[in-house]
């Protein structure tokens, strides 16, 4: 089969990176198999596989990403391809494939070095837990599968990969599954995440069965390309939608579901419930981000038959749902004491950033939020890890403070985070791309509400990012025990994390938009003069102050005093009506609990109740009949006593003994009839139909 | 006579026969293992009638024939093995296999 | 309609014949051999080599040996004292007759209308292995499974019961 | 004449001898005819082999257990199979009282037969294969396949518990390495994607830097030859597998009964499958009748093809006296629980390896599999104290 893909491939001029792209994700797959393997003691052993296993997959992440620059920059289209038939069903040929593109390389070298610095990570936060090595084995599991996710160019494959990815998680939030919290989140998460993937798994079979063909790229045949995307597009889709829109739109349902978007955002939060790590990489940097990436991948479906708006309908829901989930989210962080929930909402409402900028800027506005943000919240996370364990597993916030003088570098490190997340100007990698999407908002031709939108929940995460670094690093110590700094082994990914949340602006500025003609595939072009334009400048203007009104609000609200955990917090006091639904998560988890779930309930008792009471009454009722004819009969009995009667029963039993011979239980008898009765229909039917 | 002159026809006649013959088999004999024989010889009579109508067929490219020959020889494997595997669970517990002293429905 | 076909039938009928008659069950076992080697060679008279050896490599060496022990194992190498068939026999051989009254009728009726294609078919393993992996991918999985169940359950059935299992 | 055209008439002086010889017949015989003489040839060739391989097993067992083969009948004895010839023909054929005449009659002549139509589709030398069929590969194992019922009728009709043992462990046993010679064969079969034998050979008949690509010369190539070479060890019957004729144990297995000419038949038929399965062993993985080196493609390729199966006979004739013989059980579990699992392994490879394609990963890749798994198998076995060093306790 292989052999064959490789032969009808037009221009076989493929690089050995491309044919062998598959390693990348195959190679932490196979290590976290043998990891399962291992007995529980070879903990140096199972850590060193997963960690060599992902730095080769980085190793060759990077060589194929040198690969495809190499290509962008010789002009040459750069996007190489590799298909496989899998098998085929009757003629329809079900193939798997892999692409790398700018989307794809860039996707892959922050998944596996992301992961990478976070495995490094682990092997300190996870050393006192006895199921060291299950957490590898799953961890690797996960890399693997996101990876494959990121270079499958088979819809089929990338949603293998995507439920791989659901099931990691699922087993990841669930590793402490002593905790019953634990065991309901990770239920939570799968069931949730469930919901988006049955409209994408819909979404798929509509896709292959409109165009013939799971392959996004197939030189020109496959289903982003070419004629088959023109004739989704003149398809009819139902609700004045275009069959691409259609289809975009329950993709980007299963999007919703994976980067928890406003619906179904409910699981994030409670996915906290894994150790840090696993939020960091899974429910900060990758997996939630891949409904964005999926959403990159398929854009062309999204964005095909722009109209003079120059938007879709597709694009329209996705920029309403990301900019509502971010201020959404955003307003919930506020009100938040565990440090990680904070960074979980924060998460989601940066996700409906990104979202937003896909909605409108296309794909390189939100690729590059995903990227520099995949960074930052890792290390935000990992900060909070560090935090966590310095203070012997305290989550509350309110239990912390004066930590800038305890743990220094995870202070600096965590500082830093937060500023790129808060947007601050110039210096930080998150600045660059927030604006990018503020810019993009301002432009939109449809309305301004989503630019106001993202306006209020940047002043937001500024405001609650603030509250949050002076409780915990800020003010004294209100909790048990004395803190103190982590092991080198987790502190070292803080500050390269660090690092690259800074530095990574550079690469998105618009004086030099590199990222984004990298993956538009245009000549980047530097044009340094548009950073002293005045436009730019008001634009800087803005965000210094949006940033400046949410830090100095924080501040002023909760710099540097530090209250008793017991004293409820500032805004409760002033303000309550505004406090306590957010403090409750504007009731989402209830309303869903009021509505889908006692729906279901209610289902199941009305099931019951049918079997029991309806099923169960019918069969007593005809057993009640039958014991009311058996009274009759013995009543005939005794009235009508004669030979008569005697007769018929001796005739009835020597019927069932006629009969009951035919039962013999011997088999042969059985095959003779049976035998018989073919011969006499095949006689018939061959009679019937004599000419 | 003139039927024979379709070389299909012998084939087809062939099947028929032996396909009986293991009927009758499978009718007659006591033994469990014999009916299993006999049942052995309708399918092969079957494979028969597939093989001789794909080389004779209209379109023996499609391969239709072969492969349902193909595939029935692998199942017929299958059933042998079980079948003979029954027999002999069904001797251990009755120290008989002759089918009509097996008639009670719990060994 | 050559010599080397009506060698070949009579062979395989003599086999099925001499399988259903013989008393002797290893008797029987090597004539219903008989019979498959037969069938082997018509299916080679039909040009469709893949299907002969198969027939061969499966029933001969494998149904054929599988038989025969079962045979050794139920011990129905000793003849039975109760003959070897059944007390209504003439019913199952006059269903039998039937039988095959009704089927040859069948295809004498069709004579005419029966397919008439005298060119060898140029069908070569390679176009067969392409058709299994091909098209008919699915059946060979089915297959697969299949056997493996059987073969599972061949064991397990035909496995000793634990002592007061029974 | 030129050398070079000398020696290629050498190389196909047997197919000239054949159409010279033919030649003679009025066109419309010649195939037949020629088809006739090719069977001639096979027939009185290999019976040949067998007389030569008897004596020379009897002499190098002797050396073996230092001591002197046959050495009285001829020059150094190699007259003995001369001798032994004619003592078969003239003993009595003994056929006991309660035997089952007809069956025991014609077991050994099914097995002859059979063990004799393995070598139609044998290459035994450029343009020397008696019938170069489609399905060769298929047609050779079918042929092996039925020699198992004509074991089961030597055992069974002569009415001698020995003898039915010996046919029922011989029968078990060739059933289930059967199913591991046919499974090494698969993966040459995947790799050179044709069940013809001739086209395996061309397949291999190749050379880079003058070393030639026969299968064993890859990692999967290596790993199936070893487990073909132990089935086919277990599927004649010899040692250490030798267990149907155990003399020690069952006077002489399934053939006990059978003496005189019948009995030669036998031996003749349990030789003679020596040689095909070796030639067969010899096409798949060791190229047939291609030179081992490039360079000395000159000399005929026949002499390549008996030498090759001379020296897998030898080989068989060196285990014999060394290795000693296993238990039933042993023997079954060897099959089933390190043989096959390790020839499926060697299977998945050999898909990675045609998966792979054309490139220095799969040669990595593969090697590293199959070694690590041969590896870790030991490792385990000694873990477990399965395998791995004896102790011995001497008697003081």
């Amino acid at each position: 089969m292989m052999q064959e893909a490789v032969a009808f491939t037009p221009g076989g001029a493929r690089s050995m990176i491309a044919q062998y792209l598959w390693l990348i994700p195959a190679l932490p797959i196979i290590a976290s198999g043998v990891i399962a393997v291992l007995r529980q003691s070879r903990r140096k052993l199972a850590a060193g596989l997963a960690i060599t296993s992902l730095s080769v997959s980085l190793l060759l992440s990077f060589i194929a990403f040198v690969r495809v620059v190499g290509h962008w920059a010789g002009g040459s289209v750069a996007r190489e391809i590799f298909n496989v038939t899998w098998f085929s069903v009757g003629s329809a040929p079900v193939d798997l494939g892999w692409v790398l593109d700018p989307l794809a390389a860039i996707m892959l070298l922050m998944v596996s070095f992301v992961g990478l610095l976070i495995f490094i990570y682990s092997v300190g936060y996870m050393a006192h837990d006895e199921n060291f090595t299950r957490f590898f084995c799953f961890l690797s599991l996960f890399a693997g599968a996101m990876l494959g996710v990121v270079i499958s160019n088979s819809i089929l494959l990338l949603f293998m990969c995507w439920e791989l990815v659901g099931l990691t998680s699922y087993l990841l939030i669930g590793f402490w599954y002593q905790k019953p919290s634990a065991a309901a989140a990770a239920k939570k998460a799968f069931i949730t995440t469930r919901v988006g993937d049955i409209f994408f798994f819909l979404g798929i079979v509509w896709l292959f069965s409109q165009t013939g063909t799971l392959l996004f790229y197939n030189y020109g045949v496959g289903s982003l390309e070419g004629l088959n995307l023109a004739n989704l597009l003149t398809a009819r889709g139902g609700l004045g939608l275009s069959a691409a829109g259609a289809i975009g739109l329950l993709i980007f349902a299963g999007a919703v579901g994976k980067s928890g978007q406003l619906p179904l955002h409910v699981w994030l939060p409670d996915a906290m419930e894994g150790p840090t790590p696993v939020s960091a990489l899974i429910h900060a940097a990758t997996m939630v981000a891949a409904g964005v990436f999926l959403i990159a991948r398929v854009y062309p479906l999204m964005s095909i038959g722009a109209g003079a708006a120059g938007t879709t309908s597709a694009l329209t829901v996705v920029t309403w749902v990301g900019s509502a989930t971010a201020v959404f989210a955003a307003l919930i962080a506020v009100a938040q004491n565990d440090i990680k929930r904070i960074l979980a909402y924060s998460t989601v409402s940066q996700l409906g950033y990104m979202m937003a900028g896909l909605g409108l800027g296309g794909v390189a506005v939100g690729m590059f939020h995903l990227i520099t943000h995949a960074f930052f919240k890792a290390l935000l996370f990992l900060g909070a890890g560090s935090v966590i364990h310095g203070c012997h597993e305290e989550q509350d916030i309110r239990r912390m403070g004066g930590l800038r003088a305890d743990m220094p570098l995870t202070f600096a490190t965590y500082g830093v985070g937060m500023l790129a997340l808060c947007g601050f100007p110039i210096v930080f990698s998150g600045f660059w791309s927030k604006d990018a999407i503020l810019e993009a908002a301002q432009h939109w031709s449809l309305s301004k509400v989503p630019f106001y939108l993202l306006v209020f929940g940047a002043v937001l995460t500024a405001f609650y990012m603030t509250r949050q670094v002076s409780y915990v690093f800020f003010g004294y110590w209100r909790g048990r025990g004395t803190a103190h700094e982590s092991p080198r082994v987790m502190t070292m990914p803080l500050a390269v994390l660090a690092f690259f949340a800074i530095a990574l602006g550079a690469i998105g500025t618009p004086g030099w938009p590199w990222f984004r003609a990298f993956l538009e595939n245009q000549p980047a072009t530097a044009a340094f003069y548009v950073l002293i334009e005045p436009e730019f400048l008001a634009l800087l203007g803005t965000s210094t102050l949006i940033v400046a009104l949410g830090i100095g609000l924080g501040l002023w609200l909760y710099g540097n005093k530090s209250p008793k955990p017991e004293t409820p917090d500032i805004l409760e006091q002033s303000a309550p009506w505004l406090w306590i639904p957010l403090r409750d998560k504007l009731y989402v988890d209830e309303f869903y609990r009021v509505t889908f779930i006692a729906f279901y309930a209610w289902w199941a008792r009305v099931a019951d109740w049918f079997d029991r009471r309806i099923w169960g009454g019918i069969v007593s009722a005809v057993a009640l009949i039958f014991g009311l004819w058996a009274k009759l009969n013995r009543a005939l009995d005794m009235y009508w006593v004669d030979g008569s009667f005697d007769k018929t029963c001796e005739e009835l039993s020597n019927g069932g003994g006629l009969l009951a011979r035919v039962q013999s239980g011997l088999v042969q008898n059985y095959l003779r009839i049976l035998a018989a009765a073919v011969v006499a229909l095949a006689a018939i039917l061959l009679w019937s139909s004599r000419p | 006579m003139t039927a024979l002159t379709s070389p299909l026809t012998g084939y087809l006649l062939v099947a028929a026969l032996l396909f009986a013959i293991g009927l009758a088999g499978a009718l007659v004999r006591r033994n469990a293992i014999m009916v299993l024989i006999g049942i052995e010889l309708m399918l092969n009579a079957a494979n028969l009638n597939f093989i001789a109508f794909w080389r004779y067929g209209p379109h023996p490219e499609a391969l239709t024939g072969m492969m349902f020959a193909i595939f029935s020889i692998a199942v017929a494997a299958a059933e042998a093995a079980v079948g003979l595997g029954l027999v002999i669970a069904i001797y251990r517990h009755t120290n008989t296999t002759e089918l009509d002293k097996i008639n009670r429905m719990k060994g | 309609m050559n010599v080397v076909f009506y060698l070949l039938a009579a062979l395989t009928i003599a086999g099925g014949l001499a399988a259903m008659l013989l008393k002797h069950l290893i008797h029987a076992a090597l004539a219903v051999t008989v019979a498959f080697a037969g069938l082997a060679l018509l299916f080679l008279q039909l040009d469709a080599q893949f299907a002969g050896f198969a027939q061969i490599l499966v029933y001969i060496g494998a149904v054929a040996i599988l038989i025969v022990f079962a045979i050794l194992l139920t011990h129905g190498a000793e003849l039975p004292r109760g003959g070897v068939f059944s007390g209504t026999w003439f019913v199952g051989l006059a269903i039998a007759a039937g039988v095959f009254a009704v089927l040859g009728w069948a295809v004498l009726q069709s004579v005419h209308a029966l397919p008439q294609q005298t060119a060898a078919p140029a069908v070569t393993v390679h176009d067969i292995g392409n058709a299994l992996v091909g098209s008919y991918v699915l059946p060979l999985e089915i297959v697969a499974l299949l056997l493996t169940a059987a073969t599972i359950g061949a064991v397990i059935v035909a496995m000793h019961e634990k002592a007061g299992q029974k | 004449m030129s050398a070079t055209s000398f020696f290629s008439r050498l190389d196909q002086i047997f197919v000239l001898l054949r159409n010279w010889l033919v030649g003679f017949l009025p066109p419309t015989m010649r195939p037949a005819a020629g088809v006739v003489l090719a069977v001639m040839a096979i027939v009185c060739v290999f019976p040949g082999l067998f007389a030569l391989t008897t004596v020379f097993e009897r002499k190098g067992l002797g050396r073996m257990q230092n001591r002197l083969g046959p050495n009285r009948v001829g020059p150094f004895g190699f007259f003995q199979p001369v001798a032994d010839g004619i003592k078969s023909l003239t003993k009595e054929d003994i056929v006991p009282i309660s035997a089952d005449g007809l069956v025991h009659f014609l077991a050994p002549l099914v097995l002859v037969v059979t063990v004799f139509m393995g070598f139609a589709v044998l290459p035994m030398g450029r343009n020397m294969v008696l019938v170069d069929m489609d399905a060769g590969v298929l047609f050779f194992f079918a042929m092996g396949a039925a020699t198992e019922i004509s074991v089961f009728m030597a055992g069974w009709s002569s009415r001698n518990k020995y003898s039915l043992l010996g046919a029922m462990r011989a029968i078990a046993q060739m059933i289930s390495y059967e199913v591991v010679l046919l499974l090494s064969t698969v993966s040459v079969v995947m790799i050179a994607g044709s069940l013809s034998l001739p086209k395996i050979i061309d397949a291999q008949n190749q050379y880079s830097w003058g070393l030639p690509h026969w299968y064993i010369f890859t990692p999967w190539g290596l790993g199936a030859f070893i487990m073909y070479a132990i089935a086919a060890t277990a599927e004649t019957n010899r040692s250490p597998f030798d267990l149907p004729e155990g003399e020690s144990e069952l006077v002489a297995g399934y053939h006990t009964e059978y003496s005189g000419f019948k009995f030669a038949l036998f031996f003749l038929g349990e030789y003679l499958a020596m040689f095909s399965i070796s030639g067969m062993g010899t096409t798949l993985f060791l190229g047939g009748w291609s030179a081992p080196l490039a360079a000395l493609n000159w000399i005929p390729s026949w002499i390549w093809f008996f030498g090759k199966v001379m020296m897998s006979i030898f080989v068989f004739i060196w285990m014999r006296g060394t290795l000693p013989r296993l238990r039933q059980d042993q023997l079954m579990n060897f099959a089933w629980k390190f043989v096959l699992p390790f020839t499926l392994l060697n299977l998945l490879v050999t898909a990675l390896w045609r998966f792979l394609g054309e490139g220095w990963p799969r040669w990595v890749l593969c090697t590293l599999i199959l070694a690590a798994a041969y590896v870790l198998m030991g490792r385990a076995g000694l873990y477990r104290k399965h395998i791995g060093p004896r102790s011995y306790r001497y008697a003081e």
